[in-house]
């Protein structure tokens, strides 16, 4: 993809996101620093607990309670949103930034038809009446692809399927044009064939629309076909980041050959032993030594557990970079 | 994993199992509905093997995995096992039965009592069997947690102090403890990080190969079945569509839905993904409280013809190992 | 084959205490500060009721008439009552039988309610219906017809077996009219106040038994006893704790008000609810004889509110505090 | 706004409780209090005790004192202005006999009437015993002789209604006949004007038909307030000026003395022991039991500032109390101890449990408090239970019954063949079947003797220094019929019926 | 929904004859004989004879057996005859269709002012948590919770006489547009306030970690309306639950504020009933309690699905 040239769209730098612990507070995400062009997709993949959504909810003032952000800025075409009042925040929130959550059973409000809610971002970011914007959104449940349409406005969130209400969520997130639509494993709670539907209508409609969108997932499968750009967490930093093709093509943090060696796949060789990565993560707070991955690592060097790397590009390219002392020196065939 | 003999023995042959579940609906709960689980499958599953069965969520793999257990009273149909028909015996009777049969639950999280520390989970089938003397216990747990690869020290760990990997092999030990021949993996690893599921599978595999077991493995993830698996089945909304040696069913799908299901699983491979070519499923999958008429898959299926409609497609054998229900697959 | 273990560091960080869920929930409420008064407070009152009437330099019974309705003075610190009894005795005093009495009446209730609510909800169908039928029309019986219909008809007879026993054995205990007080008034409140108990741990053993542990329970061939007592009962008790605290206290009110409306503990033995009933009368000739201990209800009652909203706070994984 | 009151002349009462039944047939209860506002009875006492003419002005008895002749005021009319006659008088005493009437005390003015027996038992409706010879004659017949009949008939307990109005065909009570509704025909100096029960608000007026003096009063307003301590604050704001029967330990306190004031009236309130049941069948354990008992102390303990007075007796307020042979039970825990160990249950230890009951209000809690104190002080006894209610009353399960006894006549000999005569309700109830045949023969004898005879006093006397020494019962207090009005109430003045002697008198200053 | 209700009222006949059976043997078997007590309940010299209160009995018809009483008050009952009450001989309808009226009205009242009152403030406190508003919204709440009702009642009652001029002695009833009926109002409200502002505050508070809100607040939507569009209507199903069984309590069991303040409502009717054992009035007084009760439960089960659409979908 062709976004290079163009400026940031969104800058996240060095972001760190404290929360309260039975043990005090704990940095679950630190030194972050990424970025998000115009029109550009970047997937954002890391095991549960890596501080995917924290990170999202963090810079648009959502965390919740026992949760803050202590460091960093986050700007969003040209202003820093941590520094933003709660009142242009909320202006950012559902307007530039359009918002897909994982869990579309519990994200919709129970008690409101769908129609109530789908209008919202345009009653407050669009001034609409509420009979325009209620025309808008038969407009946007077609878009993405409802059958009956406005008809289906009237429905309780109950009423529908799954699948069904993660398409009304897209259409929540689009409802104001976005810039950026911010997806946190919007997927997950969902069967294959709905999955891809979903995934179909995403690249969809970022074809039609030409929003950036930001894809949190910890499925490197999914993503490989939809983003530009991904960036790979452990323990609340960035263990590695690359061009998408690159990524698959030449993983090089242990984490990522990690990832991908434990994938099983539908095709290719079959029979062989999965190549798992022993160990959990560690926990907020327990953060160990030196490189948080190292107690995993069946790579480690002893520079590993004392001192901790820093993202660096790789031997050959400024836009494949891993935090890793050893990463560029092992291959995936080798991993595998 | 176990390449079975030519004339395999069933372990547990299932027959015409039926589950239906009545529920009620309406504002005030004063209407009754009745929701069509499981409708009449049969099957069998042969010592030894990894007999897999994949669907959208709703389907009913879980309630053909409880209702062969037992945990749920089938509403018809035969669980035969070892010459027994487990849907005729009473809770106490099948109590000598649920050693042998055991399962690992979907959610490790809610499956483990809050309560109860680890080593006492694994001890109290050990001690209600009693498959262990009484001071041998510690012992026998210490081993199965090692079986499973957890440190002896956890034992006195509660479930809330456990990762969501770790959870799942405790779960795993606790099964194993009551020395079963047969074990349903209820999407034991649906809920887990892909580097802690390639951890579960393996042990999976290991303890399989180890002492003997033989799967049924309920799972939606189409590429950890062709991992896992000897067989599979594949169940759309209380019936199944095909079942047959896996390498038959990946290869050549019978079954429109296996088609579609084998068409929607997305690869780690963003060239072929960019450019491959999607059968995608439209629509939902229907109520099971008011199932389609005919084939319950006519209403998605992209070659629906008009027999499928009012005529239920009948369960035939194919040949190979194989059986469909379609009318459109000849023979 | 050798199973692959999990790389997991030995180090000194990772010898941890091990805190079951209950310590977990303890440690939790002793971070409350409110639910630590609210203990304190209550953790007193125990004490007061167990050791009180030997600390006070009066006894709760001893009248003196020339030292009748005195306002609250170096020598008596509340005060003296009508009959010139020491009003600070007599409080303290009084918090045994407003212990005994939330105590009896939460019990019985609490036995009452558990077990129709476990049958209710473990049985469910026609015996589920028939429990909470009953539930509902024992909520519409007006309680103090209960608490005048169990006095009038059962206190004499149990009187009088009480005295036999106390004849044939000499045992003090026999003589403690109280108890007969306690059976039977606070049998009837207790008679009434089941249902909320059974209502409550009717709807926590229906979610526990649809949880997946109770199902893997059953899975392993466990025996439906050790299934009910290891593990519904330890997970479904958790709320009834809350509200057993919080009824221990509204128990405590109830007894007040019985007293006040005539069919509460009997005189000269006091509770909390006769001195109010009493001081009620003369309130604003000797406020004193009212506000002790009507204030000292209210601190219990609030203490034991306290400790319940504490608990619950405690007990639940949800609460961050 | 003192003088806005006087000038008003509308008499606030409080009262007590929701009555929902006011009828004047009840004979008993909180409105029977009020009954001689509304209603004119055949004589009536005055508060010191004589005897005026009121409906009835003269009478006279045959030779052997059966018979009883009553000649009405030929001005008696009720309130609608019709007569009142001797049929209206014999209607009203049948009425009060019927079943249905549940009137509570009967008996004491007609129990010895001809036919009252079988009225009361439900077979007739008529008592042959009473004749109206003529408009304004009536004759009553008695079973036995009775030479105070004409005392027992001079009190509210029956008042003179319209009989036409209040009996049915059946000759049972109508429905809230006295009500406005229902006709409010009175015979008392005020009427009924306005009746809402449910709110517990009565309004009267005067009766312009009243035959009696004129009522100063323009109105007399009855409202509930059932919190005593809410009346009495809306008392000491002269809100209200008076109360039907306020009863709190404060009174005096509160409302000054003058406010409770009153003239003492044959009622006493005792301690009466169940002399036929264990243990105080047992005449040491009774003994002991009275003994123990300072009674100093328990009317200080109750009653500290009045107005009701201690007493040592079963009588008061009725000539002959004055006994200068009647011993005081002595305060003496010496020989109360010594009397308990001389028991048959050898002291305090083995002695059953014993049960105080009718402790309805604050003062007799107070003092029921004060003897179980003693006792355990005394004697060392311990298990003595109090229970404030009588329902389900078995005289076997209870030991000592607070109740009172008394007359509405100032007649020693009525006043004890009511308490401690074997006949009695006290007697046969509280005691449990107490009966002294001595005492029972000098009562018999007593009562057949004339009023003016110092016989019948003298033998009363008699029997109640036999009953003493029975140990039968622990004194307590003669009671004080209290005005319960405010000082600038005047003519609030009651007589031994319970009632306001003249309520046409009544006047606020 | 119609035939859902007719269901429920017909379950409902079956169950108040039981309960009313269950009442009636309770006052015959246990409380004492009415008449007998009448006669003992007076003070001294009464005529306690026994010929005479047997035949009263036998006119009040108390002397038949037990069941053949019972049967005649329900035969009687289904004829719309509540009988009369046994104390005063009133017709216990007129009794009772005088007293109802005020319960119902003020319990009404109170239902209404503890909503108005409470739920805001659970809402404020819920919103502003830990704050200084709300601890003085949790301290005050608790205040009210731990002082009963029949303390309350005749401190304020007394306090009121002694400032209060002339005519406005908060006592008595004069309907619910009389001042008087603030203070019995205020009284009866203390604690259905303190239950429902606490139970609000913790309502909203477990609500608003839910996802949705966290979806609302992502869509730009202000704090205001979050609170009020989102969070509020889910809060209400539980606090509904709680005003409905507030209202059964309130409506049978103002005991003490109806004593306190002269309301001659239906809990002072009761009370004098029980202790006097007229079991006619007991009987409809029960009877107006459980109808009160079913009507309430009915109308909070209708309002679920209002409240709640998602009620009644799939298993219950
Ligand atoms: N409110 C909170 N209080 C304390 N810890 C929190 C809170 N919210 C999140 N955390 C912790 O922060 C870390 C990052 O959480 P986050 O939700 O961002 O993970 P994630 O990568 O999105 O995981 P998942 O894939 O499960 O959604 C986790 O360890 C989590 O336990
Ligand atoms: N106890 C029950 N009562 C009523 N309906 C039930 C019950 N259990 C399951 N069902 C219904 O039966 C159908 C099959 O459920 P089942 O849990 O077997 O599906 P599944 O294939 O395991 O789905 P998933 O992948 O979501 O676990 C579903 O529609 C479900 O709602
Ligand atoms: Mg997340
Ligand atoms: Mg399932």
């Amino acid at each position: 993809m062709s976004s290079m040239a163009k400026a940031p769209l969104l800058e996240v730098k060095d972001l760190a996101i404290e929360v309260s612990t039975r043990r005090g507070p704990a940095k679950v995400v630190e030194h972050l620093n990424f970025m998000v062009k115009p029109g550009e997709a970047l997937g954002v993949v890391g095991e549960s607990g890596c501080g995917k959504s924290i990170t999202m909810l963090g810079m648009m003032g959502l965390l919740p309670p026992g949760a803050r952000v202590v460091d960093g800025t986050a700007t969003l075409e040209g202003r820093d949103l941590l520094k933003l009042s709660n009142r242009e925040l909320r202006k950012v929130r559902g307007g530039q930034v359009g918002f897909v959550f994982q869990d579309p059973m519990t994200s919709f409000n129970p008690v409101m038809t769908i129609g109530d809610q789908l209008i919202e971002p345009l009653l407050y970011h669009r001034a609409m009446s509420k009979a325009d914007a209620w025309k808008r959104a038969g407009e946007l449940m077609r878009l993405v692809g409802i059958p009956g349409g406005e008809k289906r406005l009237s429905d309780y969130p109950h009423q529908l399927s799954g699948g069904m209400r993660q398409r009304v969520m897209i259409a929540m997130g689009l409802a104001c044009d976005p810039s950026l639509l911010i997806a946190d494993e919007p997927t997950t709670a969902l069967d294959v064939t709905i999955q891809a539907q979903i995934l179909d209508l995403v690249k969809d409609l970022r074809a039609r629309l030409g929003m950036a969108v930001v894809w949190i997932t910890h499925d490197l499968a999914l993503v490989s076909g939809l983003v530009d750009r991904i960036i790979v967490l452990y323990a609340g930093r960035i263990v590695e980041e690359a061009d998408v093709d690159d990524l698959y093509k030449r993983p090089s943090h242990p984490y990522t050959i990690g990832l991908l060696g434990s994938l099983p796949r539908l095709h290719g060789p079959e029979g062989r032993r999965l190549a798992s990565i022993g160990g959990t993560p560690p926990e907020p707070g327990r953060r160990p030594k030196g490189c948080a991955f190292a107690p995993r690592c069946s790579m480690k060097i002893a520079r590993c557990e004392t001192e901790e790397p820093q993202l660096a590009p790789l031997p050959g390219s400024t836009r494949h970079r891993a935090a890793c002392w050893v990463a560029g020196t092992v291959s995936v065939e080798a991993a595998a | 994993m176990t390449i079975h003999q030519q004339t395999p023995e069933a372990l547990l042959k299932i027959e015409n199992l039926r589950k239906y579940f009545y529920v009620k609906l309406g504002a005030f709960g004063d209407k009754a509905g009745v929701v069509h689980a499981l409708d009449r499958i049969s099957f069998d599953i042969f010592k030894g093997e990894t007999l897999s069965l994949v669907g959208e969520s709703g389907c009913g793999k879980s309630t053909a995995g409880f209702t062969i257990l037992q945990l749920h009273k089938p509403t018809e149909g035969k669980v035969l096992y070892d010459g027994a028909d487990l849907a005729t015996l009473s809770e106490k009777e099948l109590r000598a039965y649920r050693r042998r049969l055991q399962i690992v639950f979907q959610d490790p999280y809610s499956t483990l009592n809050p309560r109860m520390t680890v080593g006492d989970c694994i001890a109290e089938p050990v001690r209600f069997h009693k498959l262990a003397a009484k001071k041998d216990i510690p012992a026998r747990v210490d081993q199965l947690l090692a079986d499973v690869g957890l440190p002896a020290r956890f034992a006195n760990r509660y479930p809330h102090e456990l990762s969501g990997g770790q959870r799942q092999r405790v779960v795993i030990a606790r099964a194993l403890a009551c020395e079963p021949e047969f074990l349903v993996c209820d999407e034991a690893i649906s809920a887990l990080d892909v580097s802690i599921q390639a951890q579960i599978i393996n042990l999976l595999q290991d303890l399989q190969e180890k002492y003997g077991l033989t799967y049924l493995f309920i799972a939606h993830d189409l590429a950890v079945v062709r991992h896992i698996s000897d067989r599979v089945a594949v169940m759309y909304l209380g019936r199944f569509a095909e079942i047959g040696p896996k390498d038959a069913v990946f290869n050549a799908p019978l079954h429109p839905y296996t088609k579609a299901l084998l068409s929607a699983v997305p690869e780690p491979d963003p060239v072929g993904e960019r450019t491959r070519q999607r059968q995608v499923l439209q629509g939902d999958v229907p109520s099971p409280l008011n199932p389609p008429s005919g084939c319950h898959f006519h209403t998605r299926c992209p070659v629906a013809m008009e027999i499928c409609r009012s005529q239920v497609p009948a369960w035939r054998d194919v040949g190979g190992g194989r059986s469909v229900s379609c009318h459109a697959v000849p023979g | 084959m050798a199973v692959e273990t999990l790389a997991a560091p030995a180090s000194a960080a990772d010898i941890e205490k091990h805190a079951s869920l209950w310590s977990d929930a303890w440690h939790r409420l002793l971070a409350n500060r409110l639910a630590m008064v609210g203990l304190a407070v209550i953790v007193l009152l125990i004490l007061v009721a167990i050791f009180g009437p030997w600390m006070t330099p009066y006894d709760f019974l001893s009248q003196d008439l020339n030292a009748r309705n005195e306002l609250p003075n170096a020598a008596h610190w509340l005060g003296t009552d009508e009959l010139g009894r020491d009003v600070l005795a007599r409080v303290i005093y009084g918090a045994r039988t407003a212990l005994i009495v939330s105590l009896i009446v939460t019990a019985i209730a609490v036995a009452i309610g558990v077990t129709l609510g476990a049958i209710a909800g473990y049985a469910g169908g026609p015996l589920d219906s028939a429990i909470m039928w009953l539930t509902d029309m024992t909520m519409s019986v007006p309680n103090l017809l209960l608490a005048v219909v169990i006095n009038a008809s059962l206190k004499p007879p149990l009187t009088a077996w009480m005295d036999r026993m106390y004849q044939a054995t000499l045992n003090p205990i026999w003589r403690n009219s109280l108890i007969v007080d306690f059976v039977l008034v606070f049998g009837a409140m207790a008679l009434v106040s089941w249902p909320a108990y059974c209502r409550l741990v009717r709807a926590q053993v229906l979610s526990v038994r649809s949880r997946n542990y109770v199902t893997a329970a059953r899975a392993l061939g466990l025996p439906t006893r050790v299934i009910l007592m290891r593990y519904i009962v330890p997970n479904a008790i958790g709320p009834l704790i809350v509200a057993v605290s919080a009824g221990l206290g509204a128990a405590m009110v109830l007894e007040s008000a019985f007293s006040f409306l005539g069919v509460g503990v009997n005189p000269p033995a006091p509770s909390w609810g006769n001195m109010i009933s009493d001081g009620l009368r003369v309130w604003r000739t000797y406020p004193h004889l009212l506000a002790a201990p009507a204030a000292v209800l209210g601190i219990a009652t609030i203490a034991f509110s306290f400790l319940g909203d504490g608990l619950n706070d405690a007990l639940n994984p949800k609460g961050r505090k | 706004d003192r003088e806005a009151q006087a000038a008003e002349q509308v008499l606030k009462i409080a009262h007590g409780g929701f009555d929902m039944d006011w009828s004047p047939m009840r004979g008993g209860g909180r409105p029977f209090r009020w009954q001689s506002l509304w209603w004119a009875s055949p004589m009536r006492f005055d508060s010191s005790g004589a005897i005026q003419p009121y409906v009835v002005t003269s009478w006279e008895p045959s030779a052997d004192l059966t018979t009883w002749t009553f000649h009405l005021d030929p001005k008696a009319v009720f309130s609608d202005g019709s007569p009142i006659t001797a049929a209206d008088i014999k209607g009203s005493w049948e009425l009060a006999a019927m079943p249905s009437s549940k009137h509570q005390r009967v008996n004491q003015v007609a129990a010895n009437i001809v036919g009252y027996d079988e009225i009361v038992a439900g077979t007739a409706k008529e008592m042959p015993g009473l004749v109206a010879k003529d408009d304004k004659t009536l004759v009553v017949t008695l079973k036995a002789a009775d030479p105070i009949f004409f005392m027992r008939i001079a009190n509210h307990l029956i008042p003179i209604v319209k009989a036409s109005e209040a009996r049915d065909a059946d000759g049972n009570e109508v429905l809230e006949w006295w009500s406005p509704e229902g006709g409010g025909v009175t015979s008392g100096p005020f009427k009924i004007t306005s009746l809402d029960l449910d709110a517990g608000k009565i309004g009267f007026a005067p009766n312009e038909n009243f035959f009696g003096e004129k009522p100063k009063l323009s109105g007399v307003e009855i409202q509930v307030v059932e919190d005593p301590v809410a009346a009495t604050a809306l008392l000491q704001k002269g809100e209200m000026q008076a109360h039907t029967e306020l009863v709190t330990s404060t009174i005096i306190k509160d409302l000054g003395k003058e406010f409770s004031a009153g003239p003492q009236i044959p009622t006493g309130q005792h301690f009466w022991f169940n002399v036929n049941a264990a243990p105080l069948n047992d005449p040491k354990v009774r003994q002991a039991l009275i003994m123990a008992v300072d009674r100093e102390g328990l009317i200080k303990a109750s009653f500290p500032d009045g107005p009701h007075k201690k007493t040592d007796m079963v009588l008061t307020a009725v000539p002959g109390i004055d006994d200068p042979k009647y011993v005081p039970f002595p305060y003496d825990p010496a020989a109360a101890k010594k009397a308990l160990a001389e028991s048959s249950y050898g002291g305090p230890e083995r002695l059953p449990k014993l049960i105080l009951a009718g402790t309805t209000t604050p003062a007799i809690t107070a003092a029921a408090q004060f003897m179980i104190e003693q006792w355990r002080q005394n004697l060392g006894i311990t298990a003595v239970e109090l229970k404030p209610t009588i329902d389900n009353f078995n005289p076997a399960d209870v030991h000592i019954f607070r109740d009172d006894a008394g007359t509405r006549v100032p007649d020693a000999a009525t006043y004890l063949m009511s308490s401690i005569h074997s006949s009695s309700g006290i007697a046969k109830g509280k005691m449990n079947g107490y009966k002294n045949p001595e005492v029972d023969r000098l009562l018999e004898e007593a009562i057949t003797k004339p009023a003016d005879d110092p016989q019948r006093v003298a033998l009363a006397q008699e029997a109640q220094r036999l009953f003493r020494d029975d140990y039968a019962f622990i004194p307590w207090y003669g009671e004080t019929m209290s005005r319960w009005a405010l000082p600038n109430v005047k003519a609030m003045d009651k007589n031994l019926d319970w009632q306001v002697v003249a309520p046409w008198a009544i006047e606020i200053e | 929904m119609l035939r859902y209700i007719a269901t429920r009222i017909l379950i409902w006949i079956p169950s108040v004859v039981v309960l009313l059976l269950a009442i009636y043997a309770l006052a015959f078997y246990g409380a004492g004989d009415p008449i007998k007590l009448i006669f003992l309940r007076a003070p001294g010299d009464v005529a306690f004879d026994p010929v005479r209160i047997e035949a009263i009995r036998e006119q009040a018809g108390l002397n038949q057996p037990f069941l053949v009483q019972f049967a005649n008050y329900i035969w009687k009952v289904l004829h719309g005859n509540f009988g009369n009450s046994l104390l005063s001989g009133r017709p216990v309808w007129k009794t009772v269709a005088a007293a109802a009226p005020i319960s119902f009205q003020i319990g009404l009242l109170a239902i209404l002012l503890t909503a108005i009152v409470a739920i805001p403030l659970g809402v404020l406190a819920a919103l502003k948590q830990n704050s200084r508003l709300d601890y003085l919204i949790v301290s005050v709440s608790l205040f009210l919770w731990a002082i009963p009702a029949y303390v309350a009642g005749p401190l304020l009652m007394v306090l009121l006489i002694a400032i209060l001029p002339g005519a406005d002695i908060p006592y008595g009833w004069g309907g619910i547009f009389d001042p008087r009926i603030v203070l019995p109002l205020l009284v009866l409200s203390f604690q259905p306030i303190a239950l429902i502002t606490r139970q609000t505050r913790a309502a909203v508070i477990e609500i608003m970690s839910e996802d949705f809100v966290r979806t609302a607040r992502a869509k730009g939507v202000p704090e205001l309306v979050v609170a009020f569009k989102h969070i509020m209507r889910p809060v209400l199903t539980p606090v509904v639950t709680q005003l409905g069984l507030i209202m059964i309590t309130l409506v049978n069991g103002a005991i003490f504020v109806e004593y306190v303040f002269g309301l001659p409502g239906l809990g002072r009717l009761t009370v004098q009933a029980i202790l006097h054992n007229d079991y006619p009035i007991i009987l409809a007084v029960t009877l107006i309690g459980v109808t009160v009760a079913m009507a309430t439960n009915l109308i909070v089960d209708l309002l679920y699905p209002i409240l709640d659409p998602r009620a009644g979908q799939g298993g219950r």
